[in-house]
């Protein structure tokens, strides 16, 4: 075990990037994928605040990283509430029942 | 050049109502508001006539409205820096002069009657939001006025696309069964003309040997008339002249529309719901015969006269063959359509001869189809409200059921056929006497057979008024009831301009126009000296 | 502007206050009322029209020509301004005060026969309409009488065309009337095209289009041996005889003359007063009162060529008139036939008597077809001659008035005398001009009009100017056909037509009253209406007194001075018509006896006569199968043509475009070699297609699953991380 | 349930942790065994944590019910919130937990309940997809972590340690970041009326 290094962050990072992509990827559930999105901002968060520590950057990374959880705690309500109309109105949660808008 | 924002605040406060329509709750407030900016727009608009009339301008009003030579006498101008390139500078730059301010009232007001008669928009069954509609309704009275205050032909051709985006949705949302094909058809013919307007556009910019945008300094500088009208000066390997000519000219035939390129206009006209026919043929159609005069013409007047010709010829092939073919349609609406076309070839063949007598024609007729044709498209609307269908021979005797709306189908279909004392005589008959006396060998035959064309739009509108509103009663139709409120109020406005601009030409139009057709005239400059010629030489002096 | 002109002018607005009343307050108005307000609408314009005539006959020549303002500006054409006012001469006068008169009588008329004819429809009353439009259409015909422009003439003209056309639909739910004023509207519009082309000569040559102004242009560019206006145009004839010629056009039309006469007869299934106000006695006689207006504009040649028209016309109607029927064709071909001989009194230079015979036949031709109406409402809609007779016993007012106007027409007289009724007089001034042009010694053409030639007004003009224009303008051929003698036909066949003229009218007036009824139902029923006889009264004795007291010294003395053709007047006139007394005096006595020994005793001798001439017979039947020709040839050739174009639209045109398209996408696919060429050559559509094609191969991708939407964007991320990874090194 | 337990155990001791500080971040930075034991104990946290961490979001892409998911992603989140600790952001490590755990986890439990007819339904991608998605996403992780690896990142190692962040960062919301700030406070108002609607929208 030697110190731990910027690096140690980044590839933590990227891994849980990839679980929220693959969490998107291959949930049909909504939530399933709302919980994927979650995954990968909270990647870009871990990035930005340890960028902040090991860079020096002081606190920008974190008052970056304070405003993707904001915005994520917005996303996620606005996901919900369409998840929920979604749910309404075509009584599933499988998005793969939403394809109005194929080509 | 008199400077003021009136025109900035008619542009953009569509806009602004567009804005508003997407945010207001409920489907009537958002009608309520649509209707209110158009109608605020209308009036706003009216402000315009204290440059041109004569109460507004007292002892000054005869210089004002016929003084001056092209370009000098611009009024509500605003002028700003907008975009800055090397060596040139795109402006915003907006103002009207008498042959664009017809043509703003004009749309000003047909905008708020067609808004008017977009309120039973629930009963056309498209399901599709109000919201939307009225929001792109707006946009395109934005592009509209745009189009007709702009004088900046980078600013000219933004407006000009502004006002096609909204147009193809209206139609391909809001339309009929084929509303698909109808706006795609549209959308790709005028989006053609729009590629080649914009070639012209760089051409200009870079032939020009002072870098600007400027319609009116492109048309009153020497120093550009000189390189652009130089036999020397090549396009391509063509006359830079003939090919800018040749370019602009198919941008605004397709939108006029001259023969070869008017298919587009039955299919959108027959699709597109009512109040959008009533714009597209009361106003879109008009911005083809509106650029001809302040781009094509000024701007490049030897090769004006060196089409004159062929731009004849087409005017009349127009004239009949329009006619020709509404005599064959039997949807309602596909025959007023093809008599747009006709009608439309009257503008052609007034522009075509380059006389002072063929331009107030052509843009008398320009303004009386404005009024006639949306006119008789509403009335079309109204019928095809209670019919839903537009079949001519399945109607019959519908003067019987409903009097109020077929006498004043009859004012209006009198008027688009050209009846002296409604307004589309005035233009036909300007059209056809300056053909007659133009300057050229060859205008007497036309004029000869755009004549026939007079004979040929009695037949079918009279044909058609046989069939639909003459005749026995049909039981099926005995039922319908009389036309609201709102469609004799939407329809009153265009019957009594229509009366009005019949008889009294020069105060309703004339007055307001003439001085700044005739500086177009000026500028023709070797032409005019051949009629004088020609004309001297006629009258024996 | 003077008070005789705003008198003129209100008169002429005083209906048009009315139309606009009853179009919009009509139908609350109610059934008598409405008719009673167009009524008095124009029985005011005829009271105003009448101290008109009366103040008029009390002034002087220089008073006159004070009386009449300039007119005031209206619009510009090009850069010659088109200006309006009041044409204050004594043929408008005259010419005003008929058409009031009659018009206010047919009115009356109108109320009575319009009670029981306009509530056919549906249950609704138009009753209102119907006199709505009989209003417009009398503004209409005044303003083009006081019209002093050739616009503005030409804008009423149209109008009187709307009204024409608006009362001859009246009946619209009957297909026959709607497809009749179809037909008069759109043969009226071809002689109107003509009208547009002539007003676009005068624009160009002439550049003034006030009757006035245009008339002395005409003259200076006459008298200018280099004026364009003596160029040779098409078919030989010079471009000052086209531009009279293309003016005529118009009359043609409205007068239906021949060959534009096909509307007329149709023209009858409007109301029986329609006939009568619009298709007899005014509109019709718009086209002759148009050519009296531009005379001075007509060339030798042009005159010509209306006398010929007048003269084919005037043959032909008299012909057809003989066979028919019913009694309303009977008159309106006598019409036709009437108004040829107008024509041919133009044509030949007899302005004064074409103008004379305009007038009476207004009155005598009102009557009779009044009558006629009182007749068909009497026998409840029966209009066929063979199933009347005896009617006298029911109808003697009408019968008797009716008999003034059949003798009026036939211009009954006793020759050697004055004692004569209108046609009398007109008919044989016209023919006694056409012998003097015909038999004359020529010198008429340079003989001074005499006393009558006023000195004022817009048609003077000085006698040298116009002759030495003619004389500079027209040198060899046409100075010697300007003298030279017209050819016998134009006198003889009107002769001969003389005779025609008084058979077929007491043929139908014998058949229509005299004789055993022939059909009792109709006999049973028939009835005279009170209202309906008194304008046939007062109408009668207009005829009998009006035509000669009142009429002809209005007429004569604008009569333009100078002219080529010759205008034989007061003296002169009583001359010629002895010397032609021994040929046409007696025609109406023969003809009337022919018609009475043939009809005395019904209709079995004519019908053996007719069969033993059947073709004849047949072709007078099928009115020279004129309907039948122009329905073939014009009506069919345009159907032909507007099928064509549409054929061409759907299939060349659209199908060029959708070609193109398709074509572009499958050679898209081909070969780019094609698709090269394909693009360069531009279909619109093909673009489209192709784009649309394109944007279908990517819309296969868009499965709308955002699940797959995710992984291909991911997909695109990780490429593109090993991209950067590669070319990072 | 014993991931609930277990997770509602880490997350007390991470929030005990955030209250106190990071106990290797107290008092002055010398040389000894302390220093060795901070970096010992801060590679151990973070073993330990990330570690937890990676477990919880593969869970989150195995686990094929929703609720599961959900918890998976409450461990992943609490994980995080440790980690930021060990980041010294110990302000940011509390946010994290009172806004996801107390916010947006309450918010997505309730989406799955509201739905309940089908919240235990299985929806199975297909294995083609399932196949697609992990080749995807082993290469980006491989390009990732190879992009990571190529750069020596030891350089700028440890910067000096700070004081509890809250001070710093209410002043750099108030300054610096003013104006994205205030833009956020609009979204979550606009956010609040909009999700309203959306979800009573439906509803006639």
């Amino acid at each position: 075990m030697g110190s731990i290094t910027l690096m140690h962050y980044l590839v933590l990072g990227a891994l849980l990037f990839c679980c929220g992509l693959l969490t998107m990827v291959v949930k049909r559930n909504a939530v399933g994928i709302l919980i994927g999105v979650e995954l990968v901002l909270n990647a870009a968060n871990v990035n930005l605040v340890a960028f902040g520590r090991y860079r020096g950057a002081g606190i920008d990374g974190q008052a970056a990283a304070l405003f993707v959880i904001v915005l994520a705690a917005a996303e996620a309500a606005v996901a919900i509430a369409i998840f929920m109309n979604f749910y309404r109105h075509l009584t599933t949660v499988d998005v793969d029942r939403g394809d109005l808008l194929r080509g | 050049m008199e400077h003021g924002n009136l025109l900035n605040l008619l542009i953009f406060l569509p806009a602004v109502g567009a804005v508003l329509c997407l945010i207001v709750p409920g489907t009537r407030t958002v009608k309520v508001v649509a209707t209110a900016t158009t109608a605020l727009v209308m009036l706003l608009s009216l402000g315009l006539f204290r440059h041109f009339a004569w109460w507004g301008r007292g002892d000054g009003w005869q210089e004002a409205v016929f003084g001056g030579t092209y370009g000098e006498r611009l009024y509500e101008v605003t002028r700003l820096d907008w975009i800055r390139l090397d060596g040139t500078t795109i402006q915003y730059f907006v103002g009207i002069d008498g042959l664009s301010f017809p043509l703003v009232i004009l749309t000003t007001l047909i905008t708020f009657l067609a808004c008017l008669a977009s309120w039973n928009i629930e009963s056309w069954k498209v399901g599709r939001g109000v919201r939307g509609y009225f929001a792109l309704f707006l946009l395109l009275e934005t592009g509209m006025i745009g189009v007709f205050c702009a004088l900046d032909f980078f600013l000219f051709y933004v407006f000009w696309e502004v006002m096609l985006l909204p147009m193809y949705f209206l139609i391909g949302v809001w339309g009929g069964p084929r509303r698909e094909y109808a706006a795609i058809k549209f959308f790709l013919y005028t989006l053609a003309g729009s590629v080649l307007m914009l070639v012209v556009l760089l051409a200009f910019h870079f032939y020009s040997p002072v870098r600007t945008f400027d319609l009116i300094e492109m048309a009153v500088n020497d120093r550009i008339a000189a390189v652009f009208n130089a036999e020397t000066t090549s396009f391509l390997g063509w006359k830079f002249a003939t090919a800018m000519f040749v370019f602009l000219f198919i941008g605004f035939a397709i939108k006029i529309p001259v023969f070869p390129f008017h298919t587009w206009l039955p299919d959108a006209h027959v699709e597109a719901p009512t109040p959008i026919s009533m714009i597209l043929a009361g106003i879109l159609l008009k911005m083809g015969a509106y650029g001809l005069l302040r781009i094509s013409y000024p701007i490049l007047p030897a090769a004006a006269e060196h089409f004159a010709y062929a731009l004849a010829v087409l005017g009349v092939i127009n004239i009949l063959y329009g006619a020709l073919c509404a005599m064959a349609q039997t949807d309602f609406k596909r025959l007023v359509a093809y008599s747009s076309i006709s009608h439309m070839g009257y503008v052609l063949l007034g522009i075509a001869i380059m006389t002072a007598a063929g331009l107030q024609g052509a843009m008398f007729q320009v303004i009386a189809h404005g009024i006639s044709s949306p006119m008789c498209f509403f009335l079309v609307g109204v019928l095809y409200d209670r019919a839903h269908h537009r079949e001519i021979d399945r109607f019959g005797g519908l003067w019987l059921s409903m009097p109020v709306y077929g006498s004043l189908a009859t004012l209006g279909f009198f008027a688009s056929l050209g009846l002296p004392g409604l307004c589309g005589f005035i233009g036909e008959f300007w059209v056809l006497v300056a053909t007659f006396s133009a300057p050229f060998a060859w205008a007497r035959p036309m004029a000869v057979l755009a004549a026939v064309g007079v004979v040929l739009t009695a037949g079918y509108i009279l044909w058609m008024l046989q069939r639909v509103y003459l005749g026995p009663a049909r039981p099926e139709y005995e039922s319908f009831p009389e036309v609201t409120g709102r469609e004799v109020f939407i329809l009153t406005p265009m019957a009594v301009l229509a009366v009005a601009l019949g008889i009294l030409p020069q105060q309703t139009l004339f007055n307001f126009m003439n001085g700044t057709l005739e500086q177009i005239c000026e500028l023709y400059g070797d032409g005019v000296s051949m009629m004088a010629s020609v004309a001297g030489m006629c009258l024996g002096r | 502007m003077s008070s005789l002109e705003l008198m003129l002018l209100a008169a002429t607005v005083i209906p048009l206050g009315s139309f606009l009343l009853l179009a919009l307050a009509g139908a609350r108005l109610g059934k008598p009322l409405a008719g009673w307000v167009a009524t008095a609408a124009i029985a005011a314009s005829c009271v105003l029209s009448g101290l008109v005539v009366v103040r008029w006959q009390g002034m002087d020549a220089a008073a006159r020509a004070a009386a009449r303002s300039a007119p005031v500006p209206w619009t510009v054409l090009g850069d010659v301004p088109l200006e309006v006012g009041v044409n204050l001469d004594g043929l408008t006068v005259a010419v005003f005060f008929m058409v009031t008169f009659v018009s206010t009588w047919i009115h009356v008329f109108s109320i009575g026969y319009m009670a029981g004819h306009s509530d056919e429809i549906d249950g609704r009353s138009k009753f209102h309409r119907f006199f709505a439009f009989l209003s417009l259409f009398c503004f209409s015909m005044l303003g083009l009488v006081i019209a002093d422009s050739l616009v503005l003439t030409f804008v009423f003209w149209e109008l009187v065309g709307l009204c024409s056309y608006l009362l001859i639909g009246f009946y619209f739910h009957k297909p026959s009337a709607s497809a009749a004023a179809i037909k008069a509207f759109v043969v009226n519009r071809v002689g109107d095209m003509g009208f547009i082309l002539g007003l676009g000569m005068v624009f160009w040559f002439l550049g003034d289009l006030s009757l006035a102004g245009a008339a002395r242009r005409f003259a200076e560019a006459c008298g200018d041996p280099g004026s364009a206006l003596r160029q040779a145009g098409p078919l030989g004839l010079d471009m000052a005889t086209w531009l009279g010629l293309l003016l005529f056009c118009g009359a043609v039309g409205k007068s239906a003359q021949f060959p534009l006469h096909v509307w007329l007869p149709d023209a009858m299934e409007g109301p029986t007063p329609v006939s009568a106000l619009i298709h007899a006695a005014t509109m019709v006689a718009a086209g002759v009162y148009l050519v009296a207006r531009i005379f001075v504009l007509l060339t030798p040649q042009a005159l010509l060529v209306v006398a010929g028209a007048g003269c084919i016309t005037l043959t032909l109607g008299a012909l057809v008139a003989v066979v028919q029927t019913d009694i309303k064709k009977v008159l309106a071909y006598s019409t036709i036939s009437q108004l040829g001989y107008m024509m041919l009194g133009m044509g030949v230079g007899a302005w004064i008597g074409a103008l004379f015979h305009l007038l009476t036949h207004a009155f005598f031709k009102a009557l009779m077809f009044l009558g006629s109406g009182q007749v068909i409402e009497g026998c409840h809609h029966e209009q066929d001659i063979r199933r009347m007779g005896g009617l006298w016993r029911r109808m003697p007012v009408t019968c008797a008035t009716f008999l003034i106007g059949v003798l009026a027409i036939a211009g009954a007289g006793i020759p050697g005398t004055s004692v004569g009724l209108g046609g009398f007089f007109s008919k044989d001034e016209i023919l006694a001009v056409a012998y003097s042009r015909v038999y004359g010694d020529g010198t008429h053409g340079a003989r001074p009009h005499g006393s009558a030639a006023p000195a004022a007004g817009p048609w003077a003009m000085t006698e040298t100017g116009h002759r030495s224009a003619l004389t500079h303008a027209v040198p060899g051929v046409e100075h010697a056909q300007a003298s030279a003698p017209l050819p016998a036909l134009l006198f003889w066949v009107p002769v001969i037509v003389a005779y025609i003229t008084p058979f077929y009218m007491m043929r139908c007036w014998w058949l229509t009253f005299m004789g055993r009824p022939r059909d009792d139902h109709v006999h049973a029923h028939a009835r005279e209406s009170a209202l309906m006889v008194v304008p046939l009264v007062v109408l009668a004795a207009g005829t009998l007194v009006c035509g000669l007291v009142l009429f002809r010294p209005l007429v004569a003395e604008v009569a333009p001075a100078g002219l080529l053709a010759p205008t034989v007047d007061g003296h002169e006139l009583h001359e010629v018509h002895h010397a032609l007394m021994p040929i046409v005096g007696g025609a109406f006595v023969v003809g009337f006896a022919v018609a009475i020994a043939l009809y005395a005793r019904g209709l079995s001798l004519a019908a053996a006569i007719a069969r033993r001439l059947r073709p004849l017979h047949r072709l007078l039947e099928h009115k020279f199968y004129f309907d039948e020709l122009y329905g073939l040839v014009l009506v069919g050739g345009t159907h032909l043509l507007k099928g064509l174009c549409d054929l061409f639209d759907r299939i060349v045109v659209d199908g060029i475009v959708d070609a193109l398209s398709a074509s572009t996408v499958r050679l898209a696919r081909f070969s780019g070699r094609d698709l090269d060429e394909r693009v360069v050559d531009g279909a619109v559509n093909g673009v489209g297609r192709t784009t649309w094609e394109l944007g279908g191969a990517a819309g296969s991708l868009q499965t709308g699953r955002i699940r797959l939407y995710i992984l291909l964007a991911a997909g695109g991320v990780t490429a593109m991380v090993w991209l950067a990874l590669a070319a990072g090194g | 349930m014993t991931g609930s337990n277990r997770l509602s155990i880490v997350a007390a001791v991470l929030v005990w942790l955030a209250r106190a500080g990071p106990v290797w971040a107290r008092g002055p930075r010398g040389p000894g065994p302390a220093d060795w034991i901070g970096i010992e104990l801060e590679a151990v946290m973070f073993y330990l944590l990330g570690g937890l961490a990676a477990v919880c979001a593969v869970g989150c892409v195995l686990s094929s019910r929703v609720v599961r998911m959900a918890l998976f992603l409450f461990g992943a989140l609490g994980a995080v919130a440790g980690l930021y600790l060990l980041l010294h952001a110990n302000f940011l490590a509390a946010i994290q937990l009172i806004v996801y755990a107390g916010g947006t986890l309450v918010v997505i439990i309730f989406g799955i309940m509201l739905s309940s007819a089908s919240a235990a339904a299985r929806y199975r991608a297909r294995p083609a997809e399932k196949a697609a998605g992990a080749a995807v996403g082993l290469l980006l992780l491989a390009g990732l972590v190879t992009a990571v690896g190529r750069i020596d990142w030891s350089e700028g190692i440890a910067a000096a340690p700070s004081a509890p962040t809250v001070d710093g960062l209410g002043r750099a919301l108030l300054t610096t970041y003013l104006v994205p700030f205030e833009l956020s406070s609009v979204l979550l108002l606009a956010v609040m009326i909009g999700a309203a609607w959306l979800a009573g929208s439906g509803r006639k």
